[in-house]
């Protein structure tokens, strides 16, 4: 869409919702109800715009070579064009590109750095770090050294941590969660100790839609040497986001959850701290010097992309990103993505409020969130909320959300959860609460 | 929609059966991995082969919650060579994608359920207390 | 294209060619030097047919949603297009889809292999398997223990065991190379001791293009209760296989090699096999209980799939595949694809053995080769020679293909390597033989 | 093909100044990471600054030992001032995509390398000796 929005901070009026929801052909298509689609699950994916399909087609059909291996025309264009990509997703969080390291998805970012710990372990204890690396102190685990996350996290954020320990005889330690469904930050100085060596945790959380207060976390990790590690899935696609500026030391997050194509993710982390980091997959394009008894690495970021990338959706998530900041003059898109999913979910927990036998879990202000509402329906299993929402063409999430221990927490087997995406529109917030009605009578 | 007919919300809402009683002579549990609901059942079959109780305590949707409470209908009192062709002929309904509407002399009320085998994420819900009954006679009886 | 080829072990005739050619438009665009593009470097990558991106964009358009995760209608087409690629993609290489982990490319596959020695020997160590998982003595190393490869493996067969043994203390040993640049398969009974735990080698040389003798490998490897672990990276796209019938226990191979798209690879294992692994990557998805202390498994593949997977990838594979079985009738397409690259292949090796400036590496017949063909054009290096074949419109790799000891044994700082795919033509053999001659003139 | 200019093959097959010789105040070793290929360079430098001998072992592709004999034209008998403008001026040709086809006045026959500027993963070839240059000169000055 081209329409050029006046106000940078304002929600999509109709005209531009239009314009933009027409890049997405997926969303006029009915469901077998019969029910146009509403979808409200770009929590866990975004749909795609034209513009990133168009994108990847035309490199696999004009460019495809196997990136960083050779040196016929197609390589090269296939290189640049997978080192843009770089370039592009670097400047749309703030980073430089050899900050950048492209993954699968989020979840292969977060255990590359948990990897990290392990490995740099293993080097120090057996002497076996590659020729001329030197194994930096801050990635080596002693036993009873702590890894801290909260209790809030996604199973991408939790349980590689979990693994780092039962890998190395480290020990996790976790910030709770308040009755209220908010992290009990209080907490977080007692339990950052001199043993702390990892501080992990959510920028956004993808049950509560809370967004953290990371300059407390940074602050406290600081103050011990600690590594902070931002997952920052679920702020990356709905605010404009600067993550050198955070203070945080690596980020990860999915290209699949902001509008790019399925099986890209990244890693950003601080030039020097990925210099530090030890490989984590190893293999082609990833080394310096390769002998059979042992290898050395190239510099980060190649040091951690082994193997050829998936240089067609670095590519979509390029246009992706080029997307997004189109959204508004000056590159500024993701100020009004914001201010559209926050006046979205202002209106959703303004119709929830009204009804009793909702409870919403996390803050009550669309100010304290990203566009994502997660509740309760009083007598209703949230799995045949879901069905009758389906039913009216609405796809929202049902269960946990990856976040077990959360649910535990909050005594919620199961919570519905509705996500928010640049393409919702109003109507769509109304289509939620037609299923809920019908839900709340049918079961209550 | 075919998912939720209105026996399906009768014995959600008041399902038959519930609880978990003694004497018994095997108990299980057994969790649903995509949602992480749970069932607790336990069963007692007399000597001539007769079950004589199916007692439950499930956690989970409505589906699940009916399919246990039509468990019990469909297999107290019955012995255990009927009892694993109604569990046969359910397994065949629900996980028949559409194809099969089940029989009502076999599966009673059950038939209600033949919706879920068009929702796949479902199946899971209504097999929940049935894969645990079968589990809980194997323990009774190994064979 | 549609032809229904009469003889299953024919190479493609002109007719047939030029309507499989017709799928891949990237096969009709010029280079920079206005000469067509001949692309023969498939060997680093594919080109993909129409049909491979018209499933990843009618994915995108119509089902897209997360996989596993959603109770709503797009969550359950999108799942089902998943597992029907993961079901069609077993059946490709003769295996049940429980057996087939989707992965990012090959290389991941072997890294997860070779992480799932160094978890369990930790696990073991520290008693630290998650509750319930018995530790698998297969899989758990102790000091000295020896993994056996090749002097020959690509670089994603060779790394990952060198660090592995970083990580464990176990010792890499390897079979040599002749002077013939063929695999010293007598040595390799002396070297499978007591101690070797793995026995990990390539179906096919990515340099060599000679195939293995997997039936020694794996009797040798029997013997002992070692692990075998093929990388059939350049077999699967090249050859009918049948992974489980060639008695390896784990098989690692790339989408991105086989027609399909960037951004996804294959891991095939003995359900048995993989049921004993721990997971590699960790995360959402892949779980069965999460609690803040520790978490418990799914079963395998979920088990190894963490976090939102690369589903329109897979679906661009299993477009991929059926692309490559109607090839010929009856889903015998590999067979006609083989028998084409070998006649390619041998109509090189036979120009080529002409050229007394020409040096060949690896088998001289086309018979015990896949259908690629690595060489050194005597006092011309390697990338000049790339270089010149470029400007005649023709793409090749040239160094040492991420099989850098293999080329340190044949004398060889780099090679110019030609390999073909289903699409290739005999006139392209003259155009290599064009850039060769004069590539000669010039330098020699 | 603006690659290989008859001067640059000419350069390749009779390379200027090749061969390591004594004495020398530093010699550096660097390799292309790209193809492997490497290079052993050796400098030796008057007291006032005068650059007297570059001598040096290439191996490598056309591009690359081209490179290193027009270095050896360009470098010895200048002062270090002067090696290192040119060393600029050749740096700036090699990495201009195209964009700056060298001045003659400065870069000799280097300027027969322009065309280099437009196959990116050649630039490292005609900056490998460049490179090794720039590192053993400041081994002969700190600075
Ligand atoms: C023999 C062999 N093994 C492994 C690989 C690595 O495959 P990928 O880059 O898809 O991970 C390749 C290709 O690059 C190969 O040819
Ligand atoms: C907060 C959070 N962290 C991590 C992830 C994992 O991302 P991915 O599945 O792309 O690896 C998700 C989404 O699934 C998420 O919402
Ligand atoms: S949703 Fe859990 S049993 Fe139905
Ligand atoms: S190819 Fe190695 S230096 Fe040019």
């Amino acid at each position: 869409m081209n329409a050029a929005p006046t106000l940078a901070a304002a929600p999509f009026d109709a005209a531009e919702l239009a314009a933009l929801r027409a890049d997405f052909p997926i969303l006029s298509r009915t469901t077998r109800s019969g029910r146009p689609l509403v979808y409200l699950d770009s929590g866990a994916t975004s749909q795609k715009p034209l513009a990133v399909l168009d994108a990847e087609r035309r490199f696999y059909t004009e460019h495809n070579a196997a990136v960083h291996r050779g040196a016929h025309q197609l390589a090269e264009e296939a290189t640049d064009a997978f080192e843009a990509a770089r370039a592009a997703v670097g400047a749309f969080v703030g980073a430089p590109a050899h900050e950048v390291v492209f993954t699968k998805n989020a979840t292969e970012s977060l255990n590359l750095v948990a990897h990290a710990f392990s490995t740099s372990t293993a080097y120090a204890q057996r002497g076996s770090a590659p020729q001329g690396q030197r194994v930096d102190p801050r990635f080596v685990l002693a036993e009873g050294d702590e890894v801290l996350v909260t209790e809030a996290e996604h199973h991408a954020n939790l349980v590689p941590w979990q693994e780092l320990c039962a890998r190395t005889g480290a020990v996790l330690r976790w910030v709770g969660v308040t009755d209220d469904g908010l992290l009990d930050a209080d907490a977080l100085d007692g339990l950052v100790t001199e043993r702390t060596r990892v501080v992990a945790f959510a920028h956004a959380s993808n049950v509560l839609g809370a967004v953290a207060d990371v300059a407390r976390f940074v602050a406290a990790a600081r103050r011990v040497g600690a590594v902070t590690v931002l997952d920052a899935c679920q702020s990356v696609p709905h605010l404009g986001v600067d993550l050198p500026a955070l203070g945080v030391d690596l980020a990860a997050f999915s290209g699949h959850k902001a509008l790019g194509p399925s099986g890209v993710g990244v890693l950003w982390g601080r030039a020097e701290l990925l210099e530090a980091m030890p490989p984590f997959l190893t293999g082609g394009s990833m080394i310096e010097l390769v002998r059979m008894e042992r290898s050395t690495y190239a510099p980060a970021p190649q040091k951690f992309e082994a193997g050829v990338p998936m240089a067609a959706q670095a590519v979509g998530l390029h246009a992706a990103v080029d997307y997004l900041r189109a959204l508004a003059p000056g590159g500024r898109g993701m100020e009004r993505v914001e201010a559209h999913e926050r006046a979205l979910t202002a209106l959703l927990l303004e119709r929830l409020a009204e009804l009793p036998w909702v409870r919403v879990v996390g803050p009550a202000a669309a100010a304290d969130r990203v566009g994502l509402v997660s509740f309760v329906l009083e007598g209703v299993h949230a799995h045949d909320v879901g069905q009758l929402l389906d039913d009216e063409g609405v796809a929202v999430r049902v269960g946990h959300h990856c976040a077990w221990p959360l649910h535990r927490r909050l005594g919620a087997a199961a919570t519905t959860r509705v996500s928010f995406g640049p393409y919702n529109q109003p109507s769509d917030v109304d289509a939620v609460l037609r299923g809920l009605h019908r839900a709340h009578e049918l079961f209550a | 929609m075919d998912l939720y007919q209105q026996l399906i919300i009768e014995h959600s809402k008041r399902p038959h059966g519930s609880g978990l009683r003694e004497p018994f002579g095997a108990q299980v549990h057994h969790v649903n991995p995509t949602c992480g609901d749970e069932v607790t059942l336990r069963v007692d079959v007399a000597d001539d082969g007769t079950v004589r109780d199916v007692s439950y305590d499930a956690e989970g949707c409505s589906i699940s919650r009916a399919s246990a409470s039509v468990l019990h209908d469909l297999v107290v009192g019955r012995p255990l060579e009927q009892v694993q062709r109604t569990r046969e002929a359910m397994h065949g309904m629900l996980t028949s994608r559409g194809e099969d509407a089940g029989d009502e002399d076999v599966l009673g009320d059950g038939v209600a359920l033949a919706g879920v085998s068009r929702y796949p994420a479902r199946v899971k819900c209504a097999l929940l207390s049935w894969s645990a009954l079968a589990d809980a006679v194997l323990r009774v009886r190994p064979c």
